[in-house]
């Protein structure tokens, strides 16, 4: 039965995370956007010892505790319902967080037991740890099947080569803590997509070396990290799924991660946009300046206009990314409405943000506010994981029925 | 706990609708909107399906149907996906029949609803859009003054569905400067009731309208509706503009599906143009444009099934229907370029349908 | 000099044409949408008549009188003047006004002076003539390339196979006057664009039958015809420009039209616009509601900014429509900023005409106003002459120096 | 005759200013953009350009450059191209100068605008916007009221370029509710008035800004610039418009090229990304927008120089570039993807100084 509300529990411990996001968020956003690469670690410290708090949002982190009654049938539901509390606080910090990431994410979709025991398990306690996952290059942008990092199996090991670029919390997995990153390298050029497989090399492993952290437009209290594979030995265990190069199946699992990372994405973005639109609300109304739904354009402002038009986006795109999370909770292939999802999302609230400084007019441009950085946070969610075109082209080629080759 | 599953019951509701629009409306929609008038046959089938009928109380000779508006809203998306102004002229007895259902009073819903009971279609109607440029649901004009032994209605009102047809019009008005909306149930025939020629539009030539003016009309004191309670007219106006959105769904549905089918068959320059990204990601977008539409329908449909007040929720999804649906109606033009523009194709007729559905309120009911 | 006002003789002959779309076109536009492919004769008789009043504005229309001062050097740029002034009247009306049309266009740039005086003469007196243009056929929309009618010589003659569709003013070029059609075909399918030919085919040729004129969306008034070429035959020297086929020039010429002919369409775009936000701004102003030209976003309603917006896309797609033709009149190649002025155009008139509805509610979308009217007539500017999406190609290809192969 | 022709001195000043942009804005621009301040070598740079000196009268110690909004525009463009903020930066004496040239008695002219002839860099300032959300040119809301020896300022302004730096300040404000905007020329060291930090904003960080309040704040009798007769402030502001709408073409241009050059170098799925539609239409469309821009700058511009009235023009232009570099600058930041959002390259900067002068007025003048 179709259902727009989350149950009591979720609810309830949704209000959890909008606290933090609020109370311990918030309050160093500022900071750590100015201060790019010096990281929180009192925050890192809270949200990986506060039970349950930081654990549970991102796939493949910690082991999911059921206390608030969510199970496995809701879990991305549940991830992306956290996540867009949490960017709603600060889309920086939240990327920032200490867990498993895309990289656990990796580990737990195509990994044995015995690897997500291994690799995962010191995620359940300890020092603050982070899992990265690096795929791009400088050479391969949107293209991922055109990776040149190359893994060549020497007896026990795997000797692996290359340099990956855009690795979110790479330097925090890679050097700042007993993490690990899981690189894409391809076992045989010629075999294309179904030659490339992933393998987890943990921090400290020779050969690793962070070459360089960007600065970035925003989300700055993240890293961003290039990597640089030199002759980097890993056992040969370390390969996620099997070492066989199968031409059939190709590249699909690996694609598979993004049916659930799109959507965490696209409520990254929510999150942004929901705390431009609550700011603005807020800041109207002590102006006494409520908004008249109902009105028609002759009695709207343009300014309520604006409003309006931003507030039907970010919700349409919200709808559309709780289909999306739905479905994968379902046990449906939801490709297609997980890159909808992002598309939409992406875009709205980077128009959102944009629109929402305008609203503001001179006080909206100003660092004082917080405004200024939702617009330049906001804006990766249009360009990582795919930007906008590509999942335009991924959804254009699910509603044509084409393959990559058809519709390139 | 968040689900985008409809009910069995939904879905056999949205597949019956669905063969109908297939079946029924599509093929007689260009015919319409040239100008013929709205076959026997399609009538008859219509009436099968009993679009009031089903949801009448069982004590008026229906079938009891619980009444819901995410049904409602399935429903219209499907028969909109068939003919937008068909599927409005067909559903437009259901705004007269479902607010007196639904806000009647016991003496009302005796009165007025057993018509609708019989197994043919019967003519509804409700007045709600003024003619004038500035139109909004929060700006009724239309006034009604209470006298010692009934009221007077003074106003004019335009896109009437099937004025000239029902024996009753269902007409908004005001009772003051300060009151909400009010309904009162006017008889056709009631003296100060004028009733124009049917209006010609741009579009949704298949939905028969007409002005009507109500110059110093007067009707009875438990004309109206709901009587001295009245009515809960932001319900009713949510349920109106979820069936707008629901319906902008079901037509830009259409207009996609229309579009890619074409852009898969046409070739130019060696390939279908549907291998080309700027085709490829129109298509893209419109799709996307019809989900979120859907789902914007939906969520304010599920408000008001808990009987919450949705008429934000909804008036924000009728303005993100308005320009979506006109976007990809204009783009599914677009696709088809020179072949869009003649009227061999039903897309033309689907952009003027939208450019209506957009601006209009009232049009339909969930 | 950078100007932007035309000569004073030029601005006293618009002001004739707005008076002719006033005072004949206006009056009847209503009539001749709803009775769609008869013809206003009597308004054709008068245009025909009317000394320098109808033929001047068509490119390839009867021969230039100079008497408003008006030489080549500003030829184009009065064209579009005047365009944009009859299409304020009616953009039907106006594709349908008796002249040399697109055919002419087509035999001034590639016929011989014999030519021009044969086929074009008769432009000048007697009883209305059409010509047309016959370029697109049912396999072939924007892919001009890919025509499949066919000329083969034989003997004196050329014999044409082929079905053309989309034929403006066809049916009145070649069965309701002593008009002609100008179409392509192909000598030689082998040798691609270099093999497309321009041919000119008198009325009433045998082999020639408009087998259909079509039922639109909009310009009713003008007939669009679906033309049969059935072992038909015309003289050898019916041919535009050479018989031989020159692999390197190849298409080069017979596209160069489009660089005038670009323009124009985009100043019927601006007519019908400017006709559409007249009427707007001449309603509020009825309703003592004046555009507030200054204020900011929280005082403009929402219904303000919107003609605002209107209003300047408008003013932007003048502009660049008369940049592509002052070039043109310079001598310079202009197929960039035709296209670019064409895009503008279509994209902003389809856009101005939708909203113009909007603004005025119930009362716009009735066909008791001409608003309704003028939305069907635009949104074939966004189509005819290239699609959108063609011209925008032809934008990019231009600033990115790439070929129709690279960019396609 | 309808000409889009560039004189031979407008084309020369357009090739010494790119010139400029390329060899000294250009490479300036990320440095100072991350809180360096600006090389004495780019400010002496600059002074050669004459950028004030140029357009000041004989009398005054300078070239006695015939004044064109049309030329005016071209400059800013070309700077704008550059860099925004530094352009902004370096021509913000003019705003100060220019409007005293125009407008000034013969008394000011003669007082304010001898500094500017030296070969030096000179500040300058004027101070016209205010921190309010809802700011715009018709709302201003600083005070000058007369008393017997002088005028009394009240008010906030924001904004201010080289607040800080210069020796007067022409700020905006209003003798009364019924009257138009008046100018004041208010020295930096008066009492009253309250210069802040610099201000930090999201971009433009190469232009030095600042609050500035004015409380209760006395200056001379003979401060009102124009003396009794006022000024013709709409004038003014057309004119800082045209220069906002200009230096968004150039702006817009500096992105749309650099995009341009990176999508035909960048490679993905085996060919440059510039040769997939979706790229290359985004491409054709920024192209499109920085020539409209342009032309909407100069036909404003020409009304200005023809003497007319240009507020609606410029006005008009002003809604369309705002919205116009945004969307340009940010498409510029999509077709670099992820390299697009670090500060390795320029375009996250132009995004930033988009927006920026898209919302701000004030910022220059032609």
């Amino acid at each position: 039965m179709i259902d727009f509300e989350f149950e009591p529990q979720v609810i309830e411990r949704l209000k959890l995370y909008h606290t933090i996001a609020e109370q311990m968020m918030r309050p160093i956003s500022r900071e750590y956007d100015e201060r790019e690469h010096e990281k929180p670690w009192q925050f890192f410290e809270t949200m990986w010892s506060a039970a349950g708090a930081a654990a549970e949002f991102q796939p493949g982190g910690r082991e999911k505790k059921e206390g608030a009654g969510v199970g496995a049938r809701a879990r991305n539901l549940y991830t992306i319902a956290t996540t867009e509390e949490l960017t709603w606080g600060d889309a920086g910090l939240f990327l920032s967080i200490p867990n498993a990431g895309l990289g656990g994410a990796a580990i737990a979709a195509a990994g044995t037991p015995e690897q997500k025991q291994r690799f995962l398990g010191p995620f359940r306690g300890g020092k603050p740890k982070w899992g990265a996952m690096a795929i791009t290059e400088p050479g391969c942008g949107s293209d991922s099947a055109a990776i040149t990092t190359t893994a060549v199996r020497d007896g026990d090991e795997w000797v692996i080569n290359g340099t990956k670029i855009f690795c979110t919390s790479g330097q925090m997995a890679a050097e700042k803590s007993e993490g690990f990153i899981v690189v894409w390298a391809t076992l045989d050029k010629s075999a294309g997509r179904a030659g490339i497989k992933s393998f987890v090399v943990p921090h400290g492993t020779p050969g690793m070396t962070v070459v360089r952290v960007e600065n970035k437009l925003g989300i700055r209290a993240s890293d961003t990290a290039m990597i640089v594979f030199d002759n980097c030995r890993v056992p040969f265990d370390h390969i996620l799924g099997s070492p066989e190069i199968n031409r059939e199946r190709g590249f699909k699992d690996v694609m598979a991660t993004f049916d659930a990372t799109r959507p965490i994405v696209a409520a990254m973005a929510i999150g942004v946009g929901r705390a431009a639109l609550d700011f603005v609300r807020d800041f109207l109304n002590q102006q006494k300046i409520a908004i008249r739904y109902g009105a028609g354009l002759y009695r709207l402002t343009a300014a309520e206009r604006d409003f309006i038009e931003m507030e039907v986006q970010l919700k349409a795109a919200r709808l559309l990314t709780w289909r999306a999370a739905w479905m994968l909770d379902a046990g449906r292939q939801n490709s297609l409405e997980a890159s909808m999802a992002k598309a939409k999302a992406g875009l709205a609230v980077t128009q959102i943000t944009q629109k929402a400084i305008e609203l503001l007019g001179p006080l909206g441009y100003s660092r004082r506010m917080l405004l200024e950085k939702w617009m330049r946070d906001a804006k990766i969610n249009d360009i990582f994981e795919g930007t906008q075109q590509i999942n335009l082209l991924i959804v254009a080629r699910r509603i044509l029925g084409y393959s990559s080759r058809e519709l390139s | 706990m968040i689900s985008f599953e409809p009910t069995e019951e939904q879905q056999m509701i949205r597949d019956t609708a669905a063969a109908f629009a297939r079946n029924e409306l599509r093929p007689a929609a260009r015919a319409v909107d040239e100008g013929e008038t709205i076959p026997d046959g399609l009538i008859a089938a219509a009436s099968k399906l009993g679009l009031v009928r089903a949801w009448l109380p069982e004590e008026h000779g229906g079938d009891g149907l619980m009444r819901s508006a995410l049904t409602g809203a399935m429903l219209m998306e499907e028969l909109a996906y068939g003919d937008l102004a068909l599927a409005a002229h067909l559903t437009a007895p259901r705004l007269f029949a479902f607010p007196i259902i639904e806000m009647g009073t016991s003496a009302q819903r005796s009165r007025y609803l057993k018509p609708f009971a019989s197994g043919n279609f019967v003519a509804g109607s409700s007045a709600l859009v003024e003619p004038r440029y500035d139109f909004d649901l929060q700006t009724i004009a239309t006034t009604a003054r209470q006298e010692r032994d009934g009221w007077i209605l003074d106003g004019e009102k335009c896109i009437v569905p099937l004025a000239g047809e029902s024996e009753s019009i269902l007409i908004y008005a005001r009772r003051g400067e300060e009151d909400g909306v009010s309904g009162f149930i006017v008889p056709r025939e009631a003296a100060g009731v004028l009733i124009s020629e049917p209006e010609k539009n741009m579009g949704l030539k298949g939905l028969k309208t007409y002005e009507v003016k109500l110059a110093g009309c007067r009707i009875a004191a438990d004309a109206q509706l709901g009587g001295d309670a009245g009515i809960n007219f932001a319900r009713i106006a949510s349920q109106m503009r979820v069936a707008a959105v629901a319906m902008a769904a079901g037509l830009a549905r259409a207009a996609f599906e229309y579009a890619r089918d074409y852009a898969k068959e046409r070739r130019a320059f060696g390939a279908p143009i549907a291998t080309r990204q700027a085709i490829a990601f129109m298509l893209a977008e419109m799709a996307i444009e019809v989900d979120a539409m859907r789902l914007l329908a939906w969520e304010a449909a599920w408000h008001l099934d808990r009987g919450e007040d949705a008429a934000k929720e909804s008036y924000l999804a009728k303005h993100y229907a308005s320009a979506s649906a006109l976007k990809v109606t204009d783009n599914a033009v677009q696709v088809l370029g020179g072949h869009g523009y003649i009227r061999e194709h039903p897309v033309e007729m689907w952009l003027r349908n939208a450019r209506g559905l957009a601006i209009m309120e009232g049009l339909a009911i969930v």
